[in-house]
């Protein structure tokens, strides 16, 4: 159970981007007196930012062709302590729940790299200032920021380690939306509204769910039972997250005092469960997300929606699933139910939707539903589905916002209904959009049906049964999802071409090189999903409670 | 009846009263001095009996040891304390301590 | 049942695949450059190749014995706990029928499509789409499991989906292929929980019966049966390699008849695979446990049935979702031929049969298939009395068909039900194509009353599109007699159904219908192609085809040779191709039905006749001609030559009753204006609500939550500016004066401080005496 | 308890002679007296040590103090004091605050004295080792670097009296800013 340092190869993905800052901050430090231009720290910046992505996405590969799949064990493991004094340690690696959201990572930012450069297409526009043309090291800077946090959070293993890259994640993302982001406006009815609002918006929302889960953090310390360091020092509590999982299991809390008249188990599940709904987002904390999405430049929300809003899921899959085991049970219906609302209710508010970013938010919500709904149903059908409806959506979504930043960057409009017969201007582009809605409303074949699938699946073999009602409410939405893609298909690309837009350009090299990868992999994921399987199955099957003698999951 | 430490103490007090009594109601710098040394003498009266009659026993002779550093410092004192006096008769043409407060707040 | 390796399975929907990615991929650049040529050779060569496969495959099927089943299995799709699910392909006799229409009418209507879209600018995407339509149709077909079907089952749903919005730039085909895809996904609702509910209520048998023999615990046993329910694909050394596993190495030799032997320690816990199910359901142990399942008062097996009935409604059209089918008719007109007719829209018939060992378990479900497919059959009909749109007499004609064929399948005559399929999917075709032509002659002119006299103008055309009217009106000796009066008499004959004597309900509605669908096809037959040619001789009306070089102007003229062909090819079939399933009250040989004999053996015994007698099957055949003459003679006198005055009259008519019986139907009884004004506009009507929920309420509690905040910040403010700032500041200037006065103290004299010093000393000991004591 | 009544008669003694130069330092008028009462006051004390068996600290007393200090102290009272201002040359302040400090002070320390060592009696060998060579062996040994850091003191005191006395005062630096001070 204790596990020592293995490879370092966890650790150098983790900080590979933090070199990078470093190189871009020496190269910015050295302008004055090396005299080099603005365009070149720019450039460098780029490069350093590109760079820094790739080998991570390099590292995250390796890591899974060095992966043993049939093993719940943690790999990758780098072990030492830190502050002796409270119990913490530098304990990171990676077990079948964190390294596909590793691999998804490195991916997606690579993506997002990729989508945050001006190169390989036009982007001028003397109008409409590009993003990716403003401030640009600040912004390679808080990027690569962003993605040592986000690597941090998945692959922490001490849970206060895990806490501080949390929090990491949350101040890169602030100033990427707010600073990059549109700029504020005023909206019909006086609001002011725009990135800093969004940011802000963000900012807070997360932050009162990073509270709770401090809050949480701190009593599991304080009522945690005596532990080891991995030098062997003894100590008097521990944050390592195995040892708790162990305590938990073997009912070490059951004397902690009662909150509320909850036992302290449940209660800690109440606030770290809130905590992390915060992030995925569930209804009904959901809200930042349409605002910071719609306002936050492209690459940024594909990272949002791509990964931001797994590491929620994950941190319920990491504590809530897997640590607070025995709680499990007791909230599976609650989940289930609030899933199901995320799932009907988002794909519902997404056919109203005027603007195509908000909508592909929305949709955000209801397919993130799918994953509470799986995790719930605490079936092996049910979590992986989860876990794989993560996985796909983080393929998918990041797509349909490169397509959202496709067309905002040419015609500086999102409104649905301000196009019209765009796929006689703009083939290639309309095939990758059929492609990403297909996706994303589950056509068997594409990835994001086998997450759904599995999803419902394993909610018809829940031990509840009333699950089976709540699925049959949850699968009115492939008709809803259905209706408003379609919709939105048929307002913006189909009918006859608004003359308007006859100056629209098809997809440029930039976009090809984002998005053709994710389709590839869209359709790959699809038919063969059986790679992603093979990571989670063996950690997630293991976490599932075991109902009196029936086989049949 | 014999001499016991209270005794000597008895004694070391009453000299630093006095002195005390001297800084005090002295306006003589000189003579403040003389006061002071009587506080010193005192304290060093009580080291000396407490080394040899307290419960350190009677062959440990740190008490004394403090006491000769003691005169030393005392001695010291007297000769910067003096200088001083010398050099604030040049500046006031008085040692009266009462006349030279030009650093009063 | 036996499973025989096949290792070219795969080959028959990956021809069309590469051709749809061929097409897809690089054919845009290659149209632009090469011409048509480039597009339509590989396009229309692939799904002859795998028709040639399927020939190969049917040729081995049918020397393979009497319950072999061609499997190829190519990649475990999911593996998790027990549901396990292969990409694998099989071929048995039921999907090789559907295999061999669907290649070979397939592969006809591509070789027609080269004709009707020539110049086109889209040709490429035409080809590309019709492709991948052979695909998802074929895996439909080839799946050997309901999770693979399904990925066909909505692959046709998308590719039905671009193809009537072929034209995208006409909002009305965009419009027509959305509501396709809805309306599908309604369906697909029913089948996913079909599923679903299915998988579980198979797996909730007894632990006892999951048992392995050798007593090993409950959970090795599970896992242990899974392997082994699959072990017998692996009897193909070499083939399927290690993915299965030791287990299936073990015991993969040991089990090659999965029917025989004792089944509970063999069959897996629970499987999607159609012939696990009917290996489950054939275990009477492991049956019972499923049929005794009760679901909110239905039996388990009565509501998955309706649940994939559901399904099968969506996907072919029958009440109440059949909707969506007229409008499909935007689309190009072998779209219509191929999908909406020959193929996709029996994709909820083929599933039926393919489910039958579910169906025939319950009888609910098999009166509701019966009674929906002759409701809509004789609803449809009646729509289609009074369409003036050729293509929509047709999609009518469709639905309504169909209906005849649920209503095979849902009394039990599985084998009638493939049967119609079979030849419906030969004159439906010819009829559709047939129109295409016609409408390619009149330069995409749809209304008949525009048409008129053209089988003099086009007359392989008229010939064929004559020869496939008797066919579906059911001329004697034609192949829709066949089948159409087999299920008539089966309807008939029927001791299925719930209501004592519902077989005779089911005949009325169907032979009603069947004489609505002599009447209305040769009303069409009249109206277009007798008489004099009434349309405009000038331009043609679809802006798509102003390219369409040559057929712009003057009198409509035959269609190009590789129409004409097809057309030849299918309307010959359409008047042969019944005498594979002749009657055998005839005393004749039954291929078709000794042919699909094996598939349906196992749900035999549950499917009652009301044994009537030959006397009444030869009087119901006799009435059925009967009918179908009436139906003929009524439209010639009617409509030849656009004589009669009857018609006009009628229409002319102020007759309050016939007038609004005629608005009702049609205007296809406002079924639609009905949609639109519930479902469409509620749901649009819900999002809306609840859109503005989200932002007002929602949205709304978190702003208020922040003004609260800054309101509270506000106060704060305030206090803090007016209290605590000036605690602070009191506290700064209290030193100050405290400081003022109390540097009198200060006096620059040591002896008072040595007095204060003293004093303070004194005190202080004081103090420490009094409290110590 | 040997040889006891010459020890507290001893005692007595110079108890006496000490504490009377101690109120002649304090109750003089002339500041001429209260120096030579001091000589007193130290003698006194030296002789109270000697008392007390410590001899090398009797002999330092007298050297350094006798010697030493008190020589300085009448160096002072003659360069400073106008002795030819007659009885009044050594002027008092505040009597009865001064008064009554001590008064309370002394009663502190006597009452805390008796109290606390009152009935204690000690034994005292009849005759007592000499100190000098023990306190010489502490010195360097055990005192060494308080030793040789009292002796740096000692050449900094020298340097530094030198200095201070010897020295001019620099210009303003006398508090005459405001020219209040009496020249």
């Amino acid at each position: 159970m204790d596990y020592p340092t293995t490879s370092s190869l966890l650790s150098w993905m983790i900080f590979t981007p933090m070199i990078g800052v470093g190189m871009i901050l020496l190269v910015l430090g050295l302008r004055p007196f090396l005299r080099l231009s603005q365009a070149f720290a720019d450039n460098f910046s780029r490069t350093v930012g590109l760079l820094c992505s790739a080998l991570v996405m390099a590292m995250a590969l390796a890591m899974w062709s060095g992966f043993k799949g049939g093993s719940s064990a943690i790999q990758f493991a780098h072990h030492a302590v830190w502050i002796r004094q409270w119990a913490v340690e530098y304990f990171v690696g990676v077990d079948g729940i964190s390294i596909s959201m590793v691999i998804l990572t490195g991916l997606v930012f690579l993506a997002g790299a990729i989508a945050s450069v001006p190169w390989w297409g036009r982007l001028d526009d003397a109008h409409h200032p590009h993003f990716s043309k403003k401030r640009v090291p600040g912004y390679w800077i808080l990027f690569l920021l962003l993605e040592t946090g986000v690597l941090g959070t998945f692959s922490s293993l001490d849970f206060f380690l895990f806490y501080i890259f949390w929090e990491v994640m949350l101040l890169p993302m602030y100033f990427l939306i707010g600073i990059w982001g549109a700029p504020p406006r005023v909206e019909a009815g006086g609001r002011v509204r725009g990135g800093p609002y969004a940011a802000i918006k963000f900012f807070l929302y997360t932050l009162a769910g990073s509270v709770l889960m401090l809050l949480a953090m701190i009593a599991i310390y304080q009522h945690s039972g005596p532990s080891t360091l991995v030098d062997g020092t003894r100590t008097l509590h521990t944050f390592n997250i195995l040892h708790l999982t162990k305590m938990f299991a073997a009912g070490s809390f059951s004397v902690a005092p009662a909150v509320f008249g909850l036992t302290f188990m449940h209660a800690v599940f109440i606030a770290l469960f809130i905590g992390f709904s915060i992030k995925v987002p569930m209804f009904p904390f959901h809200t930042w997300l349409p605002d910071a999405h719609v306002d936050a430049p492209t690459p940024i929300s594909v990272i949002l929606a791509g990964i931001l809003l797994k590491t929620g899921m994950y941190g319920m899959l990491r504590f809530n699933l897997q640590m607070l085991n025995g709680a499990m049970e007791w909230a599976a219906w609650t989940i289930g139910v609030l899933g199901v609302i995320n799932i009907v209710y988002g794909a519902f508010v997404c056919m109203a939707q005027k603007d195509l970013k908000k909508l592909i938010a929305y949709s955000s919500v209801s397919h993130m539903g799918f994953c509470l709904l799986g995790l719930a149903a605490l079936t092996p059908q049910g979590v992986t589905g989860c876990v794989f409806q993560m996985f796909s959506h983080g393929i998918i979504s990041p797509m349909l916002f490169l397509i959202a930043g496709v067309i905002y960057d040419r015609a500086h409009t999102r409104e649905i209904a301000g196009f019209g017969g765009l796929a006689e201007r703009l083939p290639e582009y309309t095939g990758m959009v059929g492609l990403a809605f297909m996706a994303s409303l589950g056509l068997p074949g594409l990835a994001g049906f086998i997450g759904e699938v599995l999803v419902f699946m394993g909610g018809f073999g829940a031990t509840n049964h009333a699950f089976r009602g709540l699925v049959a409410v949850g699968a009115l939405s492939v008709i809803i999802t259905a209706g408003y893609y379609l919709w939105t298909m048929q307002r913006m690309f189909l009918g006859m071409l608004n003359d308007k837009w006859a100056g629209l350009w098809d997809m440029n090299w930039r976009e090809r090189i984002t998005l053709y990868p994710l389709a590839a992999l869209t359709i790959l994921f699809g038919v063969y999903p059986a790679p992603i399987f093979n990571l989670v199955n063996t950690t997630l099957h293991a976490l599932l409670p075991v109902v009196g003698g029936a086989v049949i999951r | 009846m014999s001499i016991g430490l209270g005794h000597y103490l008895v004694v070391s007090g009453l000299l630093f009263s006095l002195g005390l009594y001297v800084l005090i109601t002295r306006k003589n710098a000189v003579a403040m001095l003389m006061g002071v040394e009587l506080v010193l003498n005192a304290a060093l009266l009580n080291m000396v009996a407490f080394s040899r009659l307290g419960r350190v026993g009677p062959d440990k002779l740190d008490g004394q040891v403090f006491a000769l550093f003691g005169i030393v410092l005392a001695a010291a004192e007297a000769v910067v304390a003096l200088a001083l006096v010398l050099q604030l008769y040049r500046a006031f043409r008085s040692v009266d301590t009462t006349e030279t407060t030009d650093l009063k707040g | 049942m036996h499973l025989v390796p096949f290792p070219l399975l795969a080959l028959i929907p990956l021809f069309p695949l590469l051709g749809a990615a061929y097409c897809g991929l690089v054919g845009c650049g290659l149209f632009k450059k090469y011409g048509e040529g480039a597009i339509h050779w590989p396009a229309i060569l692939l799904p002859w190749g795998s028709f040639v496969v399927t020939l190969i495959a049917v040729i081995t099927l049918a020397g393979a014995g009497h319950g072999a089943v061609l499997h190829q299995r190519l990649w475990d799709w999911f593996r998790i706990g027990s549901l396990s699910v292969d990409a694998a392909f099989q071929i048995d006799r039921l999907s090789a029928v559907m295999c061999l229409v669907v290649t070979f009418v397939g592969s006809l209507i591509h070789v027609y499509s080269r004709g009707y879209m020539k110049g086109d600018a889209s040709y490429w995407r035409f080809f590309s789409n019709l492709n991948l339509f052979m695909f998802s149709m074929l895996v439909l077909v080839l799946g050997d499991n309901l999770l693979v079907m399904f990925v066909g089952w909505e692959g046709v749903g998308l590719c039905s989906y671009l193809l009537i919005g072929f034209w995208y730039r006409e909002r009305k085909n965009a419009a027509a292929g959305m509501k396709a895809f809805v309306v599908n996904r309604v369906g697909d609702y029913g089948f996913t929980l079909g599923v679903f509910l299915l998988f579980w209520g198979l797996a909730a048998a007894p632990a006892s019966l999951l048992r392995g023999q050798g007593g090993e615990p409950v959970a090795a046993a599970a896992v242990h049966e899974v392997a082994v329910g699959h072990g017998e694909v692996a009897t193909s050394p070499g083939e399927h390699g290690a993915p299965i596993g030791e287990a299936a190495g073990e015991h993969g030799a040991a089990v090659s008849h999965g029917t025989e032997g004792s089944e509970a320690g063999r069959t897996p816990v629970s499987s999607v695979t159609f012939r696990d199910i009917e290996r489950i359901m054939e275990d009477p142990a492991r049956r019972d446990a499923v049929l005794n399942q009760k679901v909110l008062g239905f039996g388990l097996i009565t509501l998955v049935c309706l649940l994939f009935f559901v399904g099968a409604t969506g996907k072919s059209a029958q009440l109440p979702l059949y909707v969506w089918l007229p409008d499909a008719m935007a689309g190009p007109t072998p779209v219509s031929a191929l999908i909406h007719a020959a193929t996709m829209v029996t994709a909820g018939v083929y599933m039926v049969a393919r489910l039958h060992f579910l169906f025939a378990y319950s009888p609910v479900a098999m009166t509701v298939v019966a009674t929906v497919g002759a409701l809509t059959a004789l609803f449809a009909a009646t729509i289609g009395l009074f369409q003036y749109d050729i293509k929509k007499v047709l999609a009518y004609s469709t639905v309504s068909q169909l209906g005849f064929m649920f209503v095979a399948v849902g009394v039990g005559a599985y084998w009638v039900g493939i049967f119609h399929l079979v030849t419906h999917a030969f004159f439906k075709a010819c009829l559709f194509l047939g129109s295409g032509s016609v409408i390619l002659g009149c330069h995409h002119e749809q209304d008949m009353r525009k048409m008129g006299g053209l089988r003099k103008l086009m007359p392989i055309t008229a010939v064929t599109y004559f020869v496939s009217a008797c066919a579906i009106a059911g001329f004697p000796f034609f192949s829709g007699f066949f089948s159409k009066d087999e299920i008539l008499w089966k309807a008939f004959d029927s001791g299925n159904m719930l209501l004592p004597g519902g077989g005779i309900i089911l005949w009325v509605l169907a032979a009603t219908a069947a004489l609505c669908t002599s009447f209305y096809m040769f009303r069409s037959y009249y109206m277009t192609f007798s008489g004099t040619y009434r349309g405009a001789q000038g331009h043609g009306t679809h802006d798509a085809h102003d390219a369409h070089g040559g057929h712009g102007h003057g009198l409509p003229k035959e269609s190009p040779r590789s129409m004409t062909w097809v057309l030849a090819i299918l309307g010959g079939l359409a008047v042969v191709g019944g005498y594979i399933g002749l009657p055998i009250l005839w005393g004749l040989p039954n291929a078709f039905e000794t042919w699909l004999e094996p598939i349906f053996e196992g749900s035999h015994h549950l499917i009652h006749s009301a044994e009537r007698g030959h006397g009444a099957e030869w009087g119901l055949m006799l009435f059925s001609v009967v009918i179908a003459f009436s139906g003929f003679f009524l439209a010639r006198w009617l409509y030849k030559d656009a004589k009669s005055p009857i018609p006009g009259r009628l229409l002319a008519s102020r007759n309050g009753l016939v007038q609004g019986f005629h608005r009702v139907v049609f205007n296809k009884y406002y079924v639609d204006e009905a949609y639109q004004a519930s479902f469409v506009n509620g749901t649009v009507g819900l999002s809306g609500l609840l859109s503005w929920f989200d932002r007002t309420v929602i949205d709304g509690i978190v702003n208020l939550a922040g003004t609260a905040g800054r309101f509270c910040s506000g106060i704060q403010g305030w206090i803090d500016a007016n209290i605590v700032d000036g605690a602070v500041n009191l506290v700064a200037s209290l030193s100050m004066r405290a400081g003022r006065s109390l540097r009198k103290v200060q006096t620059g004299r040591i002896q008072n401080y040595v007095l204060g010093l003293t004093a303070g000393a004194v005190v202080l000991v004081v103090i420490g005496f009094l409290l110590k004591w | 308890m040997n040889g006891s009544i010459v020890q507290v008669v001893l005692f007595y003694l110079l108890a006496a002679l000490a504490l009377t130069g101690a109120c002649l330092v304090a109750f003089s008028r002339s500041i001429v007296h209260s120096a030579f009462a001091l000589l007193g006051t130290f003698v006194g004390v030296a002789g109270l040590y000697a008392l007390l068996a410590a001899d090398l600290v009797a002999i330092v007393q007298v050297m350094v103090y006798v010697g030493g200090v008190l020589i300085l102290i009448l160096f002072a009272v003659m360069l400073t004091a106008r002795v030819d201002e007659g009885k009044e040359s050594n002027p008092t302040v505040g009597k009865i605050p001064g008064l009554l400090a001590m008064l309370a002070m002394a009663g502190l320390l006597v009452v805390t004295a008796v109290k606390a060592f009152g009935p204690r009696t000690v034994i005292s060998e009849a005759n007592p080792p000499s100190t000098v060579s023990p306190i010489g062996n502490l010195l360097l040994s055990k005192y060494v670097l308080p030793f040789e850091a009292i002796s740096v003191l000692l050449l900094a005191v020298l340097l530094g009296a030198v200095t201070i006395a010897s020295g001019r005062m620099r210009k303003g630096a006398g508090g005459k800013q405001e020219g209040e001070a009496p020249r």
